[in-house]
């Protein structure tokens, strides 16, 4: 494995495909929330799509991931069954959690996919402690761990990066910096936003990347891995990103300009991309528009496949609080 | 709107009013809490609140819960009266070692030199398909908490007028806002202008059955009342309101007229707070009791996503109708 | 030393038994927490270990309880059985977060996809004068929680063999050793090669009186069970041992002989394990009592410092007694 | 107020005695725990007395005091009276607070001392509370806050440093690096050494000093303090230092060498004050003397006091649990 991105024609293709799989499905999710399909707290990731797509693009099947509560796109790009998700989207028992966890809370064991969290930052140690399990266990994994730049301001993020540094434990942390958590904009959160400096406080390397790129970004999570291979530590990775919606579907944006969000959204990443391949004839109209057509198919499939779901009995309600075994 | 007319108001608003009230009555009280200002709130308590106040005192803090919480103890004890929020109760937990190893252990470790006169407001309980991480209710946990006062103001009344006596009071007090009752309007009685945070209340007379409860699950203990008036029981609802320390003589009253008891509860069962109403029932009024004591509490499961299994988790009027209907004529 | 011979040791020589057997049986299973390694545990239970098994397996941890309690967790979740060790349950409070919500939510909020084969061992309870901030006990509290296990070993035989079936068990299971028991001594019968963690244990028949207790406060009740003897009152003991999930079988066949019961709890009374006792017992017992029923737990304030407060504010064999022969004879 | 320090006579006496009052209280504690007078768990300051002796000199009587478990050198360097600390740690109702608190929970009102706190880490919020108390308060005050090496690993230390440094409020953190957390050498619990490096990541100013040099900690505390004022923003002051005897009573001191602990008490501060102000004859021998002389009168009293002491009254245990009112 190495730093170096090979843009060959299928690669291109995959990465604008799982951008606009996490766009257009997120789309389809704001639809079904006004209708009630979808309930609870959800959080869209529209414009954020480059940064799990390019992280998860550098990561093998055996690698693993701890996501935030913001996953849709970090569980897609992953790989996790669009109509599993879109199934716990509605709480139905084909969702990949049964509709136990919804929009938040999104597991998937064969993906290694270690959730979804709801507290901010709960799933830094999580994700130290899954590195330190697979060392243990003699496996040769890198963990990759997301999380906003709100979780920067917890307990957790400080113990953890000193824990993975200490320790040694191949994580590779992804910030998704999208300059606000909820309403609290990085330098009303925190008194240094130079992220270097904070890897620094830890003896962790780190870099910035453009999060708007998805080029870009696998880039620097190949070079971030490659490091990690190499010198047997973790890194920080932060992406600077840009959530063009709301924080949640609960938010009256007052704490942010229109002229913002629209500067913003000049860089999006999938208009951006797909700017590039038409202007350098890398990828015809056509194709593109095959995607969109692939991709609406299977989104169709998808909320199919939610609807025609069913409820989990009511009588299972306590099922799984007490496990009776591990599960291999 | 005339001076003795009735105010109909969300839960939501009597909260807000209560702290611009308590903000403009004294220049030492604050609010601090996650995006309290320029977002307005996470439940859109403070919306508006930080334009008319002042960023000083409806103050943002960055994601530390630990560390502002601490800070609130801190300024509290040196001489001001602040409020602190935290967006959910889950996430109390990370500030529980301040919360319990300082803010509660304070006063007494140092002899008496320090008090500290903190409040600290959250949202509790289900109901609106958050999930297993922001749906407890631990309102009862921390009454087991010594050093702690608790609240739980239901209605709208005691969601306007508990806040300030919770600042008089020289101790911590936990408010606990039940997430389903922020957007429930009620009516505030003009002359009411203050409530006492030691009683318990008896919301609805009745000689047949005491069902006693709090927050979230009073208005459903109501609705099974009139449920429970069709069939000819008559249920007496008391809402404990103060959960730390609990209002005993109220309950015992009650249960000393009708002579049976439901207790309802969010909290899940084991360890919850309705068995200490339970075993104080026992201990002080053993022999007035014509039927054992009934309890609806919450499954005991982290609280799922879906609608209907959220549901089935939680205390439902059908349930609380079902264990009086037992207790008043055997199961 | 024969095969048959009963061995002498301390509960701590056993706890380090158990730990050393078990890592020895299996190459997934470690220990992390502060100063085990380097240090020998600040109980000294882990003393000597790190040299004979490696730092790999006995690891040290900064001072960072939310993180390494979380990294235990993701260890788990990954295919380790790591046992994390927290010096005292106060400091419990800064991991509490990743114990209730990951811990405990993520098997069943993922569906059933992981568990958390996790076991948590701390030390519990006061005794040792070591003031507010490290001398609660919050083990009843913890039983309030879904998705965990929760044991309280008293014994020698239960310290040196619960350890392995909690790590056999796919859940996370917390494990309290009351401070005080670590320097007693107790034989291990060589017999016995394996305990259950789902049952609690008559230590003492008994047919006057059920005296229900666990942990440090056993050999308390045993102690009252002797003098209870002198009066002509024959007090059955019931260890509990495991407090979630409680087994109430055992504790209700107790009752059902004696008709009686008194429950001992080193937590503080509001709240505790021992109201949950006395809800079940009354739910599920009622007719068969002749008394009400007593605790004796804690006094409701932090644990002072002076021992004569320390030792008013803990349950004692004299208050016991008192509660029994109240019992068994009229207060 | 200024960063110089004018070292005259009576402030090198004061310096000299406040050091010994703590080693010979100290030396008292150690053995009246062996005939269990004291009990519970107890931490000495063997080694350490030049930092809070320093610190403390800097800071006037309207300032703030946040301190650790192993505080009675802090306390006494505050002016907490000898025999009200000595009946404390008696448990006599006499004592600071009531016997209630003991070794670890030293509190006084009129001293602004807010506690002896035996959660690491458990005070710097707190800290940073009673600074921005005072300042809504109009209060033109400092707050200092102690804490060991040990209580940078935990989350609190990251949140109330960013918190102080975003708010600017006016907290001296004083960190007493003693190397060692119990048994857990700084080396092995922290990635990152380099205490500046961790200060950078708030954008918070630091110094390091020789913390058993206690005209040097007075200095880097004035000057600290000076920095405070002038930005209005908190500061971190990493006092080098080392403790002689045991983590607490209860220490076999397996993870340290005797070499190292003989290195270390070469030097001892109180030991090399003295030969400096003996080599530059600046103070007596004589002198020297009869400050012993008085210190140990002073601690034989704080002993006969906390001796003649009585318990609280049991039926006092509940009070204060439940406050009647705020103590003025
Ligand atoms: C411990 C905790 N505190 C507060 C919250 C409420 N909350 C949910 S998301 C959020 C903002 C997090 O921001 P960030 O980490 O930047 O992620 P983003 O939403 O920007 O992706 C907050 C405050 C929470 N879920 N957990
Ligand atoms: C939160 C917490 N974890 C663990 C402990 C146990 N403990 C007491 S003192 C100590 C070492 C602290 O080291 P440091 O902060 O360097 O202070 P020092 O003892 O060296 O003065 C530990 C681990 C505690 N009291 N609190
Ligand atoms: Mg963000
Ligand atoms: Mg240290």
């Amino acid at each position: 494995m190495t730093g170096k991105v090979h843009l060959d024609h299928a690669h291109i293709r995959r990465l604008l495909m799982a951008m606009l799989r996490i766009r257009r499905f997120e789309e389809k999710c704001f639809e079904l929330y006004t209708t009630e399909k979808i309930r609870g707290f959800m959080h869209l990731y529209d414009g954020e799509e480059a940064v799990s797509v390019g992280v998860i693009e550098a990561l093998r099947p055996q690698d693993a991931v701890v996501a935030t509560y913001r996953e849709h796109g970090q569980a897609l790009a992953r790989g996790i069954a669009m109509p599993a998700l879109m199934a716990e989207l509605y709480g139905k028992q084909e969702g990949c959690c049964r509709g136990r966890g919804g929009s938040m809370h999104v597991f998937d064991r064969a993906m290694r996919f270690y959730g979804g969290n709801a507290i901010v930052g709960g799933g830094l140690p999580l994700a130290a402690g899954v590195a330190l399990g697979d060392r243990m266990l003699g496996k040769d994994t890198i963990t990759a761990c997301f999380f906003g730049d709100g979780a920067v301001d917890e307990g957790s993020f400080h113990e953890s990066m000193n824990l993975a540094s200490l320790w040694q434990l191949p994580v590779l942390f992804v910030c998704e910096n999208n300059l606000y958590a909820m309403g609290m904009a990085v330098e009303r959160a925190e008194a240094e936003t130079h992220i270097a400096r904070k890897a620094a406080a830890y003896a962790i390397s780190s870099a910035v990347v453009d999060g708007m790129d998805v080029v870009a970004v696998e880039i620097a999570a190949r070079q971030a891995i490659e490091d990690i291979r190499k010198t047997g530590r973790p890194y920080l990775l932060e992406c600077q990103t840009y959530r063009f919606r709301a924080h949640s579907m609960f938010d009256a944006q007052l704490y942010r300009s229109k002229q913002e969000i629209e500067a913003w959204r000049k860089r999006d990443p999938i208009t951006r991309l797909r700017a590039w391949l038409e202007q350098n004839n890398l990828m015809h109209p056509d194709e593109i528009a095959g995607i969109e057509t692939a991709v609406a198919a299977e989104i169709d499939g998808a909320v199919a496949f939610a609807e025609a779901g069913t409820w989990e009995p009511i009588e299972e309600l306590e099922r799984y609080t007490i496990m009776d075994r591990v599960p291999q | 709107m005339s001076a003795t007319a009735q105010t109909r108001m969300t839960y939501r608003e009597a909260c807000k009013q209560a702290i611009r009230a308590a903000i403009l009555a004294d220049k030492r009280v604050f609010l601090m809490g996650e995006d309290v200002a320029r977002y307005g709130g996470c439940y859109a308590v403070t919306k508006g609140l930080a334009a008319e106040l002042g960023e000083d005192r409806i103050r943002d803090t960055p994601l530390s819960e630990g560390a502002y919480v601490g800070a609130g103890i801190g300024a509290a004890i040196a001489g001001m009266r602040p409020i602190v929020e935290i967006m959910t109760v889950n996430f109390s937990l990370l500030a529980l070692d301040q919360i319990v190893n300082n803010a509660a252990s304070i006063p007494h470790m140092s002899g008496g030199q320090f008090a500290v006169p903190l409040v600290i407001r959250m949202a509790t309980g289900a109901g609106r398909q958050l999930a297993a991480q922001h749906s407890h209710s631990l309102e009862g946990w921390y009454a087991h908490i010594p050093g702690l006062k608790v609240l739980a103001p239901a209605t709208v009344e005691d969601a306007r007028f508990m806040l300030q006596p919770a600042l008089d009071d020289p101790n911590p007090v936990l408010i606990f806002e039940h997430v389903m009752l922020y957007n429930r309007e009620g009516d505030l009685d003009p002359g009411v202008t203050a409530v006492d945070i030691t009683s318990a209340k008896i919301r609805r007379p009745g000689r047949d059955v005491t069902l006693a409860t709090y927050g979230g699950s009073l208005f459903k203990a109501l609705d099974a009342a009139e449920t429970l008036r069709q069939e000819g029981i008559e249920a007496e609802v008391v809402d404990l309101r103060v959960l730390r320390p609990l209002d005993m003589a109220t309950v015992l009253a009650s249960v000393a007229r009708t002579r049976r008891l439901v207790v309802i509860d969010e909290g899940w069962k084991s360890g919850s707070l309705s068995a200490e109403i339970v075993a104080r029932v026992v201990e002080q009024g053993f022999f007035d009791l014509d039927a054992p004591i009934g309890r609806v509490c919450s499954r005991e499961v982290p609280i799922p996503y879906a609608a209907h299994l959220e549901q089935a988790a939680l205390p439902q009027a059908a349930g609380i109708v079902a264990a009086a209907r037992a207790a008043v004529k055997g199961a």
